[in-house]
């Protein structure tokens, strides 16, 4: 019943518009604890306080990651079960996990200056997300390209899962390539090697940055479903002037 | 104003599609093409148009503007409407008439004469045939042009549409305007000059 | 209350600028998106344009 | 100059539009340039002293690579036929596209080209310098694709003949391009000599790109 309820887009809108101040003013609030607690933290005794970059780039990092995996499910979704929101969701997706992966890569390049003397290495990890975003810029730009929303997002959700079922070759690839060339001397930042002070801050982080992102995933959502009633109703105003013999 | 072709010449790929065509035509005069699919009547509007190289005879435009080529004072319309989807109907028209040496007072005007005001913001992409080509027609009325060469102009068009072309075309006629258009059927001129082109029946 | 950053407070700073920019473009894009499609839509209400649910509901 | 400035700004406005390729080739670019260092190794030194070359041969492939369609879309919808009845000669309207066309996808290449140095660990001088070759040579490169572009109007053929047709053509421009950027950053050749021919370059194919286009599309239309 409550996914009949939610298929229906004004329904969908009231919903959104109900959550969303609520999601903003939750996002807001532990965005301001994190960054305290970040603030706050210790220094890595290796690296110093560069440490708090790690603050912004691991979750950054994830909810890039995330971002395709909301796509991916969204693709199911369009091409499977035909869900009317789904596109919306894939499309709505697209920008906002390229932003995240973005910021991943600016702030990764960032703490690699001082870590590695230069601002970019071809490490893994780095390299993983460079090709994540060009990936994230493939689908933008079909989306972009494509004039019918309907057939742009059935392409785009096929790309969306082949890009899914590529990645972790791509990983893998891209390691062997790595190692391949180069000792993997490069920092860790392993599990169990972190200290708790900066864990938790971390974690407290992580969930900011998710919030943040189901926020204005859901507000591109609602922009995009009131795009296409904008498109709709061109298209009976075209008709409607047809009809009158004008 | 006086349009005059001397001795035509037309050949396509190797294949000569007519020879010896002449005609004059005068302000106020307009001239219907008939012909079978293949006649040439295409090929005669594209040449007066500058479109298409004129293999044989000559084409000339006199009493105009004496600076400017007949290509420059004639309009064209053809089989395509010229139009991009994503730009909206009063982009489309108005770079239409900024190009061609129009100002832009002029699209509000011509949108009205066409029917399509109310539709001034809306992108291209939405509009049906029959739209698209009163978009396309829109450009006759908003830079004025003394002869107008059109090519099947009452295609796609309903025949509400088609009346209002009709008048559209009197009007320009009357203000000393040349037509040849090239067609199949009848587009709601009185008694216009007939050309046909090629042996066999139309 | 503001802690030492040690010797690359720049490069700290950076990134938590370049952070801050993304999340306020992405956060522009939308509000604006949003305007904009609101002032669209309200523009074709006024003209009286329906969408074909509602039509058919009268 | 009212209907010159009136083509540049509608070219500019669908390159921007929805299904406008606008981004695609910095886009392409971007990609081209990434795929390097997979082929050669992500060996630093390596990738610095090439840099240079890299990015040369990205922003002439990624240049050429979206001109394509320049000419193709408008002679479909017609719009071709009635650009040649304005009162521009053909030569200035087919100038005009180029520029519209050099600012929508030249320009982006050359704004991200120092990003993409810095992947390619090409220190900040010797980027801005390498900008700088891609600004004084890629007008010489969209120029003479034009002529290409005209050409696959006129023969009805899109896609790879353009980049056969005009690749060659580009040979100098590439040449200059990639010897002023390394005379400036490792010598000991003097920077002024390729620079100034690289610039000569630009401004001949400038004057003769757009004639020899548009003789092109007068040819084509027989």
């Amino acid at each position: 019943m409550a996914v009949i309820d939610l298929a229906n887009p004004t329904r969908f809108l009231n919903l959104v518009n109900r959550v969303l101040p609520w999601l903003t003013a939750a996002t807001v609030l532990l965005f301001a604890f994190g960054l305290a607690r970040a603030m706050n933290a210790p220094d890595d005794y290796q690296q110093g306080a560069t440490v708090k970059i790690m603050f912004l780039h691991v979750p950054a990092a994830w909810l890039g990651m995330m971002g395709w995996g909301v796509m991916s499910a969204a693709a199911l979704g369009t091409l499977v079960w035909r869900h009317p929101l789904a596109d919306v969701a894939g499309k709505a997706a697209a920008p906002i996990g390229a932003a995240f992966t973005f910021i991943c890569l600016v702030t990764g390049s960032l703490w690699g200056r001082p870590t590695w003397g230069t601002y970019w290495v071809w490490d893994a990890r780095l390299t993983s997300m460079l090709v994540l975003f060009l990936l994230y810029l493939g689908v933008m730009a079909l989306y972009w390209t494509a004039e019918d929303p309907g057939r742009g997002s059935r392409a785009a959700a096929i790309l969306s899962l082949v890009g899914a079922v590529n990645l972790p070759i791509i990983k893998f690839s891209v390691d062997w390539w790595n190692t391949l060339h180069q000792p993997a001397s490069v920092f860790r930042m392993g599990g169990s090697t972190i200290d708790p002070s900066i864990l938790t801050p971390l974690l407290i982080m992580a969930v900011a940055f998710t919030l943040l992102f189901f926020t204005l995933h859901l507000a591109a959502m609602r922009n995009e479903i009131l795009r296409r009633r904008v498109r709709s109703m061109r298209l009976m105003q075209a008709q409607e002037l047809a009809e009158a013999g004008a | 104003m006086r349009l005059a072709a001397d001795n035509l010449g037309c050949s396509r790929g190797g294949r000569t599609v007519f020879t010896g065509l002449s005609f004059s035509l005068s302000g106020g005069e307009a001239m219907i093409v008939t012909g079978r699919n293949g006649a040439g009547k295409s090929s005669l509007l594209r040449m007066i148009a500058g479109l298409v190289h004129i293999a044989a005879g000559q084409i000339e435009l006199t009493g105009g503007d004496a600076e400017a080529s007949t290509a420059e004072q004639a309009h064209y319309l053809g089989h395509h409407d010229a139009l991009k989807p994503s730009l909206s109907v009063g982009e489309n028209l108005g770079f239409w008439a900024q190009y061609l040496g129009g100002d832009a007072a002029t699209v509000e005007p011509a949108l009205e004469a066409v029917g399509l005001a109310p539709l001034s913001g809306l992108p291209a992409a939405y509009l049906s045939a029959g739209q698209r080509r009163r978009l396309s027609i829109a450009r006759l009325i908003a830079v004025k042009r003394p002869l107008w060469l059109l090519d099947e102009p009452t295609s796609a068009l309903d025949a509400p549409s088609q009346v209002r072309l009709a008048e559209l075309m009197r009007v320009h006629l009357a203000g000393g305007g040349i037509i040849v258009a090239a067609t199949h059927g009848p587009i709601g001129l009185e008694a216009p000059r007939q050309l046909r082109i090629g042996p066999g029946p139309a | 209350m503001i802690p030492s950053l040690g010797p690359h407070a720049d490069f700290i700073v950076a990134s938590y600028a370049v952070t801050a920019f993304v999340v306020a473009a992405l956060i522009a894009w939308v509000v604006l998106d949003y305007s904009a499609q609101r002032r669209i839509l309200g523009d074709l209400e006024d003209r009286g344009v329906t969408r074909r649910s509602r039509r058919m509901k009268d | 100059m009212n209907a010159l400035l009136a083509l540049i700004k509608r070219d500019m406005r669908l390159a921007m539009r929805v299904g406008g390729g606008a981004m695609m080739g910095a886009l392409f670019f971007l990609i081209v340039v990434v795929m390097m260092p997979f082929a050669l190794g992500p060996d630093l030194n390596l990738l610095a002293r090439i840099g240079p070359a890299i990015l040369w041969l990205g922003a002439l492939l990624a240049s050429l690579l979206a001109l394509d369609r320049l000419f193709a879309t408008d002679h479909e919808d017609g719009s071709l036929d009635v650009l040649m009845m304005g009162p521009l000669p053909l030569e200035v309207a087919v100038a005009a596209k180029a520029i519209a066309h050099w600012l929508t996808t030249g320009l982006p290449l050359i704004v991200i080209s120092p990003v993409l140095g810095l992947m390619l660990n090409v220190e900040l001088r010797a980027m801005g310098v390498v900008a700088l070759t891609l600004l004084a040579g890629t007008p010489a490169l969209t120029f003479i694709g034009l002529v290409g572009a005209a050409l696959s109007v006129a023969l009805r053929r899109g896609g790879l003949l353009l980049a056969v047709l005009v690749l060659p053509l580009t040979i100098p421009v590439l040449i200059f391009g990639v010897a002023a950027a390394n005379a400036a950053i490792v010598g000991p050749a003097p920077f002024g000599p390729p620079f100034t021919i690289l610039c000569a370059l630009s401004l001949a194919s400038l004057v003769l790109g757009p004639v020899a286009a548009a003789a092109a599309l007068r040819h084509g239309l027989e």
